[in-house]
């Protein structure tokens, strides 16, 4: 489904975030821009601290934008105030990567699962307590689940009850930030399915970010693959892995292994580290570790471009898929 | 000191080291009258006379003096050929001075004394002549270096004598002179080469030492490294334990010219106090004995009047009097109408006693249990001295209270002061505490004040002793005997009734003064 | 660097400006002024020898004029004048400031050093007898009042034993000279600087114990053990430099509170050092005294933890003072 | 495989509880012959990081080496004391850890830290200390080594770091190199950097290293033999070729299936994702039992689709399957499904 | 719709807080200072069991020592007091003391940490800068002054204790309040709508306290010292009898009759050790030192 065939349920545009610290001002997010629409999955990818939990904060407004606007449907929640954002929660909800720290240890599952709705004030306690069962119903748990503490769970299945409790307000969108990075792949993959499900069954939209590429392609619809703050590319799940058209992206592919990927890596690789996000490289963020940068790309940031209907690109030089390189590459493959 | 063979033997020189507490505010006795400032001074300031044992005055800087038989005019023949510690000579003039300018205005204590002198002769450089208004009779009781301290004209003349500088370095012509002093550490001072009294001192020099903790004066005593330390330095039970050994000795002589008092004001405008039933039965509710006996571990005796025993002439034995008498106590106050109730209470009452020291304190915790016996609930209250000193004496916010005044060889000067209502609404600290208002008191104080017939006076101090025990505003609780406690290889440092404010120009080694 | 010390220069001048305004508020609410004290000690004076000295000590003038005046002068790093003592405050403070630094320096020294050899030692014997002794011992240190450690030692070493003086700074009475003198102050210094010294070396000696616990659970002393690292440099090397980061913190932290206890320490054994004179500045309402002692350990503590910092940034790369 | 550098027999290990000891390592072996990468590979928990530990004798109190043997270059590590186990660390095996950021001290300087790894084993003058350390910086690609050398681990990125400690540990040219999850902190561009750069080392130096993770797309491209362990044993060894292609083990199997397919395995890409349903992962099924709550028979009973009354009662003993080893009671059947 | 986790949840362990008390339990050092201080709250409890009357009654001949007289077995002091009487009464005033001034500390300290602490920015640096004043500023110092002027009664010298001793509190507090705002847990309720009371009071607050527990303990100890110190500079309050007062009042027959002063001193002494025992294994038990190996 694409973002323009419905109007969206979350709409992010030029979205800019800055974080002052000690050692400077830190640029955390550059001028992002996307849609989400109902029953989606847009993945999120990039490399460690390229900004996405700071994209999923500035979204559920736990982090102040410093520019842009953020829309959930009709309503422009960028500058929205406590009071109004504490109905804006009922509709946008979020997992955390961390359900072993986000779930307070001292309450019982029945007690967080409730919480929300005791925030606002839905139902009575009654009321309440056949909404745990079923949400644990729902996450896969057994209710007599809801009388103990989390530490008394496997990560797998505090993960669960994170999702459960996201879901507890039956919101339109939910934002997973690497909602299973700390698990095992075995478990993985149980969260997954469960994703998918819920998804399926609850229509829910889904903003999901993650690192490790065979995930977010896994569960996504479309895809935003992030470099120092900014969206570098952004495109179906499909057209991107196929196709990807930003070096940054190509690179990302390249170098994750997969078991049933080529055993040796196509090319060298990159080179270098990211570059210091207190010190920013002026013209192409990507320059220092770009094998295609020019003069142009140092001195000039690249503009957006929309390649193919929904395939955009922030790239001066974009692979526009004709190398027989990159498709050589997944050609082994398939 | 008359014909000691031994100080013959004795060896000239040497330190002694002496326990000062707490540090003085000023060495120069002009303005401050408290203990540490003279017992430093006396040593620096001769007076124009000093007090025998017996309370006599004796030749000091004056050699003779005359009193006029009508009392209004008193002649001092000065020594000759005494000389400052700068060098300058001292003269008549100096004593002018002193006595127009300090004496008269700023000195705390004789003000009242010196109140009627109303011109000041010198005819010649060794000749002063007071001329009185009216007689002054106490004024021979406080002549001494500190009582009536005589400053160099040469240095405070014409200067802000409250801030002068000597005042820390004081100039006098005593037998010591005042080399140095290290705040918080010592005070030292040497002997003076130019004492007019020949051969005199006999010490090199005085090591005032500040001691602040009562457990370290005393281990510095045991140990020798202080010799001579007055004023109560150690606690009683230590004092105890010190007599005991062979190379110390504690001595309570040389306190005579301070008579201290202690007693317990009543605030006659407290609900329960004003009446006089109730102070009588508190007086009745106190063993004076058992209170001298454990909390002053027998340095004292049971007080029976206002004026101390020590001053013979004035002292009247024949006075209402107060025994320990519980039932007595009872008796008065279920007749002044305060009943116990269930819990055997009849009243409630606050105590503030002298922060001077946990001798005061524990005064008070014995005045609780006493008082409780007979019904009467105490709150004890403590407070620094600053705090007491509002409380008792400008707020009068008080219920009862205790402390000690130093009665001094006259009443004139130490007692009258706590009953005189003159001072109320003064705010003037140790003076009348209670509140009390006696028309006939008040007269006779004034009247003894100005009265040249010493006989009179007797008459008159009798009655008021009188009048003030039989209203008891204020209760006579004990006769404190200070002591000091001193190394035995010391000889002649107590010889007189003023000693710890006089000089210790006799105090001299017997053996080798201690090396250390 | 130029922003650390600016900001620790503006928080030098708020920590003193909050200092004055405290102290002075809070000391004139005490019942009683200077002029009463003195009055009272004099064992009798007269309404307008009282008066005399209020007018003098400036204490006729209303309040926000006093405190006013207060921070005119300290502006021109005048402390005022001491009425009582008839001395500036400055020279008073002076006079008393070495002895003061020298009892405190000595005592933290004392307690650094030996503290943390114990603390040292028991990590490195963690859960053997050594360990379980010296734990012990510190928390008896720890737990034992000052003033009665101080009281004791007295007893013990200077009147059974005789070896080392009772009390005060020297011994005047033989006027020593030259290195004679310093030999004499050390001995001086002994009791009063170890009594002190013994809080504080217990509190070293347990943070320096749990510390070094701390860094050995840490990765790179896996790390270090992995290549090879002899155990006894690993703990000098590895786990020391480590460690000490979270004492030098608590020395700062500390310093204020070593002061106070250097009241009782002072007091104990006749000590002329600061806390004392606070002490007595404070029950004879020497307010100016006693601000310009509050004001002048507060600066003291304030460079000290400038100091400290310094020191941490040589300790641990890691920090930066911006 | 010709006398193997590192040949580790029945190696278990155990903590010592109140309750008892708890095992956490059972009957574990295995060897690596010379610039051969062995994978261990398991969920969180199974024992990997102690294994790799316990190959130093660094297994941490209260655990405990419990039985079996280490050996490495014919001699027992596990006979050793302290002392001589000390002259082996750094100089014969030694290892890399995951966390790059705390895994080096932070107080000292990186050079120093590399330099202490030389002079510890060999007596050479700080000068030729620091020449070779200079020397090991450039081997593991860090620009500008002189400058880096008196750098403090903190201004380094995480990869730089975890190139130090590679540095640290190749200083003594040792014969094993143990790397427990050496990338799992990294990004994926960087871990594909470090992971190169080990396995060009082990192929020029002729290292043989233990390699730990969890991400089994690594294993497929960089590592010879892979051994699964699932609850403290082992429970499969094959060639990593074979592994993927015909895993025999119910865990492996699960393992291998649960990891979700990129477009390569996928039917051709199908019309749209959120409309149409995704296939679903292959999940397990359960979690892993904890220590104290280890099933008598095979730990993997409880979650296996194949489990039987055998399984539940007795552990199934490696026996040779394929290239390699696996215990299962069903492994012969195991085709099936 | 998912399917139910097949698997069954795991056995369910006993409470978190159980664990922890067994776990104290466990730890020899923090038993030795529990049982120390169950025996300190006993004496407390039970003083007016064990000795009926006023403490501060004469009821003997002064400066008994222990053993000299069957009804005093620990002696009496200057005044005739029972010292075993005021043991036990004085453990009521010292912990009474010791725990409101802690109290109030705790409030003080913890208000100001979670302020600091959660809303940051202008609210941290100007709470911070107060803190820092208050941690200048000698804090024995300023309790003898506060006591001074407040004049010295059992009301006074706890408050001020309390007033001068929150400033490392209100820092720990502080640090960890900032820990947990930013911590998932706290980011967790702010996304549910929480509101800023609920997250610091429900979230924040209860998972900081194993550090405030600790060094409440250490408070406790800290003030019941304080007391003493305080006794031993005269101000203490002469109405009711205290360890920090009876061993100030014994300090001068500390030569002639030491064990006036030594009596209340070693109760001090144990009190102290105990709260730092059991401090100290608190603090091993809820910061899970002693799971984490
Ligand atoms: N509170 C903060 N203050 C200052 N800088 C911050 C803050 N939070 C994040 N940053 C910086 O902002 C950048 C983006 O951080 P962010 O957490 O969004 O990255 P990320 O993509 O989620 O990384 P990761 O994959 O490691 O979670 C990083 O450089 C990070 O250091
Ligand atoms: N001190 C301890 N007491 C009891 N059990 C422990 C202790 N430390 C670790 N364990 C257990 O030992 C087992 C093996 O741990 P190990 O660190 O080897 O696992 P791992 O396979 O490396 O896991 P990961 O992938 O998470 O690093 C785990 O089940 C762990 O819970
Ligand atoms: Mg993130
Ligand atoms: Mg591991």
């Amino acid at each position: 489904m694409r973002s323009d065939t419905a109007t969206p349920v979350l709409s992010v545009s030029g979205l800019s975030v800055d974080y002052g610290t000690a050692r400077g001002v830190v640029h955390a997010l550059d001028d992002v821009s996307f849609d989400l629409a109902p029953g989606e999955t847009l993945g999120i990818v990039g490399e460690s601290g390229c900004g996405k939990s700071t994209l999923a904060r500035a979204i559920v407004r736990l982090t102040d934008p410093s520019a842009g606007t953020i829309r959930l449907g009709e309503k422009d929640i960028t500058h929205a105030s406590r009071r109004d954002l504490r109905a804006a929660r009922r509709d946008i909800q979020m997992v955390l990567q961390d359900p072993a720290a986000s779930l307070d240890p001292r309450w019982t599952v029945g007690e967080l699962l409730a919480e929300p709705l005791a925030i606002h004030r839905i139902g009575s306690r009654a009321d309440r307590r056949g909404r745990v069962a079923d949400l644990l119903r729902k996450v896969g748990l057994p209710p007599e689940a809801a009388g103990r503490r989390p530490h008394e769970f496997s990560g797998g299945q505090r993960q669960r009850i994170g999702i459960a409790r996201a879901l507890a307000l039956e919101p339109k969108i939910v934002v997973l930030d690497e909602p299973v990075s700390a698990l095992d792949v075995s478990v993985q993959a149980q969260i997954l399915n469960l994703l998918t499900d819920l998804q399926r069954t609850l229509g829910v939209s889904f903003l999901f970010i993650g690192h490790d590429l065979s995930v977010v392609e896994y569960i996504s619809d479309r895809v935003a693959v992030m470099y120092l703050g900014r969206i570098v590319e952004l495109g179906d799940r499909d057209s991107l892995w196929r196709r990807p058209a930003h070096p940054y992206t190509r690179a990302l592919l390249d170098a994750a292994p997969r078991i049933d990927g080529p055993a040796a890596p196509a090319g060298p690789g990159l080179t270098g580290d990211t570059p210091s996000p207190y010190d920013l490289p002026p013209g192409c963020r990507f320059h220092t570790r770009c094998p295609n940068a020019t003069d142009l790309c140092r001195h000039e940031a690249p503009a957006t471009r929309e390649l193919s209907p929904g395939h955009l690109v922030a790239c001066h030089f974009p692979d526009t898929g004709a190398e027989p390189s990159s498709s050589a590459r997944f050609g082994s493959g398939i | 000191s008359a014909g000691n063979a031994a100080a013959q033997e004795a060896r000239k020189g040497g330190t002694l080291s002496i326990i000062l507490q707490p540090e003085p505010v000023t060495l120069t006795p002009s303005t401050n009258m408290a203990q540490p400032t003279q017992v430093v001074a006396g040593n620096i300031f001769d007076g124009l006379v000093a007090y025998d044992f017996d309370l006599k005055p004796k030749p000091a800087l004056a050699e003779r003096w005359e009193v006029a038989p009508d009392g209004l005019t008193i002649t001092f023949h000065l020594r000759s050929g005494v000389k400052w510690h700068d060098g300058k000579p001292f003269s008549a003039a100096d004593v002018k001075w002193s006595l127009e300018n300090i004496w008269k205005t700023i000195h705390p204590r004789n003000k009242s004394l010196f109140e009627n002198v109303t011109q000041v002769d010198t005819p010649d450089d060794s000749t002063v002549i007071l001329r009185l208004s009216k007689p002054s009779l106490p004024i021979l009781s406080v002549l001494n270096g500190v009582g009536a301290p005589i400053l160099p004209k040469h240095l405070y003349e014409g200067t802000d004598i409250l801030n002068n500088p000597y005042n820390n370095k004081p100039v006098g012509t005593g037998p010591f002179v005042f080399k140095e002093w290290k705040r918080g550490e010592y005070v030292e001072l040497a002997r003076n080469p130019d004492y007019w009294e020949a051969g005199k001192p006999y010490l090199d020099r005085l090591l005032f030492r500040i001691i602040p903790d009562a457990a370290a004066r005393a281990a510095a005593i045991e140990k020798g490294e202080i010799q001579y330390a007055p004023y109560n330095p150690v606690p009683f039970r230590d004092a105890e334990r010190l007599s005991k050994l062979p190379r110390l000795k504690v001595d309570t002589r040389g306190y005579e010219w301070l008579s201290p008092l202690l007693y317990l004001d009543f605030n006659v405008e407290n609900q329960y106090l004003k009446d006089v039933r109730v102070r009588r039965a508190i007086a009745h509710a106190i063993d004076r004995a058992a209170l001298a006996k454990i909390v002053w571990f027998g340095y004292a005796k049971p007080a029976i009047s206002p004026v101390p025993s020590s001053l013979v002439t004035f002292h009247n034995t024949k006075l209402p009097q107060y025994p320990f008498d519980v039932k007595k106590a009872e008796a008065l106050l279920d007749e002044a109408g305060f009943k116990r109730d269930a819990n055997g209470v009849r009243f409630t009452l606050t105590h503030d006693f002298l922060p001077y020291g946990d001798d005061y304190r524990r005064t008070g915790e014995f005045l609780k249990q006493a008082l409780k016996r007979v019904g009467i609930e105490v709150t004890i209250r403590s407070q620094d001295s600053a705090a007491f000193i509002k409380r008792v004496y400008v707020d009068r916010d008080f219920d009862f209270a205790i402390s000690y005044n130093n009665a001094f060889p006259d009443p004139q000067i130490g007692v009258v002061r706590a009953f005189w209502s003159g001072w109320l609404g003064t705010g003037t600290p140790w003076t009348n505490g209670s509140g009390y208002r006696n028309a006939r008191a008040d007269a006779l104080i004034q009247e003894a004040g100005v009265e040249g017939d010493p006989a009179k006076r007797i008459a008159e101090f009798n009655e008021f002793q009188d009048i003030v025990l039989g209203d008891v505003p204020s209760l006579p609780l004990l006769e404190l005997n200070f002591f000091s406690v001193y190394s035995a290889d010391l000889q002649g440092i107590v010889e007189q009734g003023d000693q710890v404010y006089s000089s210790l120009k006799n105090a001299r080694f017997v053996d080798a003064p201690k090396a250390n | 660097m130029l922003t650390y010390l600016r900001r620790s220069a503006a928080q030098l001048v708020f920590v003193l400006l909050g200092i004055a305004l405290i102290n002075f508020f809070l000391l004139h609410l005490a019942p009683g002024d200077a002029a009463q004290v003195l009055a009272g000690e004099s064992g009798a004076a007269t309404p307008e020898y009282m008066e005399a000295l209020r007018r003098q000590f400036g204490l006729d003038q209303p309040l926000y004029i006093q405190f006013l005046r207060y921070l005119g002068n300290l502006a021109t790093f005048d402390l005022g004048y001491s009425f009582r003592q008839s001395l500036p405050v400055s020279e008073l403070i002076l006079q008393r400031l070495p002895a003061t630094l020298l009892l405190m320096g000595t005592a933290i020294g004392f307690a650094l050093v030996a503290g943390c050899s114990l603390g040292f030692l028991a990590a490195r014997r963690a859960g053997k007898l050594t360990d379980t002794v010296i734990s012990i011992v510190a928390l008896l240190f720890y737990a034992t009042p000052v003033f009665w450690v101080g009281i004791m030692l007295i007893v013990v070493f200077s009147v059974i034993l005789d070896w080392l003086p009772v009390g005060g700074m020297t011994s005047v009475e033989a006027n020593l000279g030259g290195l004679a003198l310093v030999g004499d102050v050390a001995l001086h210094l002994v009791l009063p600087a170890v009594t002190l010294g013994l809080f504080y070396l217990a509190i070293y000696a347990r943070l320096m114990r749990a510390a070094m616990l701390e860094v050995y659970g840490q990765d790179f002393v896996r790390t270090a053990r992995a290549k090879g690292v002899r155990l006894r440099r690993i703990a000098w090397r590895h786990v020391l430099r480590n460690a000490l980061l979270p004492i030098v913190t608590t020395l700062g932290v500390q310093l204020g509170s070593i002061l106070g206890g250097a009241v009782l320490v002072e007091t104990v054994f006749s000590w002329p050092g600061l806390g004392r004179l606070a002490f007595s500045a404070l029950f004879q309402r020497d307010l100016n005294l006693l601000l310009g002692i509050l004001f002048c350990s507060s600066v003291v503590v304030v460079l000290v933890n400038i100091a400290v910092d310094l020191v941490y940034t040589l300790l641990d790369p890691r920090i930066e003072l911006g | 495989m010709s006398d193997p550098v590192l040949a580790v027999d029945g190696l278990s290990i155990a903590f010592q509880t109140r309750r008892g000891p708890l095992p956490a390592v059972r009957d574990l072996s295995f060897s690596v012959g010379r610039g051969e990468m062995l994978a261990i590979v398991g969920e969180s928990g199974c024992g990997k990081s102690l294994t790799a530990l316990a190959l130093l004798g660094l297994v941490p109190p209260p655990g405990r080496v419990t039985g079996g043997t280490v050996r490495l270059e014919g001699r027992d590590l596990l006979a050793l004391d302290e002392a001589a186990l000390r002259h082996v660390r750094g100089a014969r095996i030694s290892m890399i850890f995951q966390e790059p950021m705390t895994a080096l001290n932070p107080v000292l300087t990186v050079g120093e830290q590399i330099m202490e790894a030389i002079l510890e084993h060999e007596p050479v003058s700080r000068k030729a200390a620091r020449e070779r350390t200079l020397a090991l910086l450039e081997r593991v690609r860090i620009p500008d080594p002189a400058r880096r050398f008196a750098e403090y681990p903190h201004r380094m990125s995480g990869g730089m770091r975890q190139r130090v400690m590679i540095a640290m540990a190749l200083a003594g040219a040792p014969a094993v190199l143990v790397a427990d999850e050496p990338t799992t902190a990294l990004d994926v561009t960087i871990q594909a950097q470090i992971l190169s750069l080990i396995d060009e080392l082990r192929r020029e130096q002729g290292t043989a290293v233990v390699f730990i993770t969890h991400d089994l797309g690594v294993v497929s491209r960089y590592v010879d033999r892979v051994l699964v362990m699932y609850a403290g044993r082992k429970v499969e060894e094959r060639d990593t070729r074979d592994l993927f292609a015909d895993p025999f083990h119910p865990y492996t199997k699960g393992l291998i299936a649960a990891q979700p397919r990129g477009l390569a395995a996928r039917p051709q890409a199908g019309p749209g994702p959120a409309g149409v349903a995704r296939e679903r992962l292959t999940e397990i099924p359960g979690t892993v039992p904890a220590l104290a709550a280890m099933p008598p028979g095979c730990a993997f009973a409880p979650r296996c689709p194949l489990a039987d009354d055998r399984c539940v009662r007795t552990v199934p003993p490696p026996r040779p399957a394929g290239s390699g080893l696996v215990a299962c009671h069903h492994a012969g059947e195991s085709h099936a499904i | 719709m998912a399917r139910t986790d097949t698997a069954s949840l795991p056995p369910t362990r006993t409470d978190f807080r159980d664990r922890a008390v067994g776990r104290l339990l466990r730890r020899p050092s923090a038993l030795v200072g529990l049982i120390l201080l169950a025996g300190i709250l006993a004496m407390a409890a039970f003083a007016d069991v064990a000795f009926p009357g006023d403490p501060l009654d004469m009821a003997g001949s002064p400066l008994l020592r222990p053993g000299d007289a069957a009804e005093f077995p620990l002696g009496t002091d200057m005044m005739g007091r029972d010292l075993a009487s005021g043991i036990f009464h004085g453990a009521r005033v010292s912990l009474l003391i010791g725990g409101v001034a802690a109290l109030v500390s705790l409030v003080i300290g913890i208000g100001i940490g979670a302020l600091s602490g959660y809303y940051g920015g202008r609210v941290d640096r100007a709470l911070m800068r107060v803190t820092e004043l208050f941690q200048t500023i000698p804090p024995f110092l300023f309790t003898l002054a506060l006591v001074a002027i407040l004049q010295p009664s059992i009301a006074t010298i706890t408050t001020a204790i309390g007033i001068t001793s929150w400033s490392g509190l209100a820092r720990l507090v502080r640090a960890e309040v900032l820990r947990l705002r930013n911590s998932e847990l706290a980011q967790a309720s702010i996304i549910l709508g929480a509101s800023d009371a609920r997250i610091i009071f429900l979230h924040i607050l209860p998972n900081a306290l194993a550090p405030v527990i600790v060094s409440a303990s250490i408070l406790v100890a800290t003030a019941i010292l304080t007391e003493s110190s305080l006794s031993f500079l005269g101000l203490g309050d002469p109405n009711v009898v205290s360890w920090g007062g009876m061993v100030g009042a014994g300090r001068e027959t500390i030569r002639t009759d030491p064990h006036v002063a030594a009596i209340p001193g070693v109760a001090i002494v144990i009190a102290v050790l105990a709260l730092n025992l059991l401090g100290d294994g608190l603090n091993d038990v809820l910061n899970g030192k002693g799971e984490r190996r």
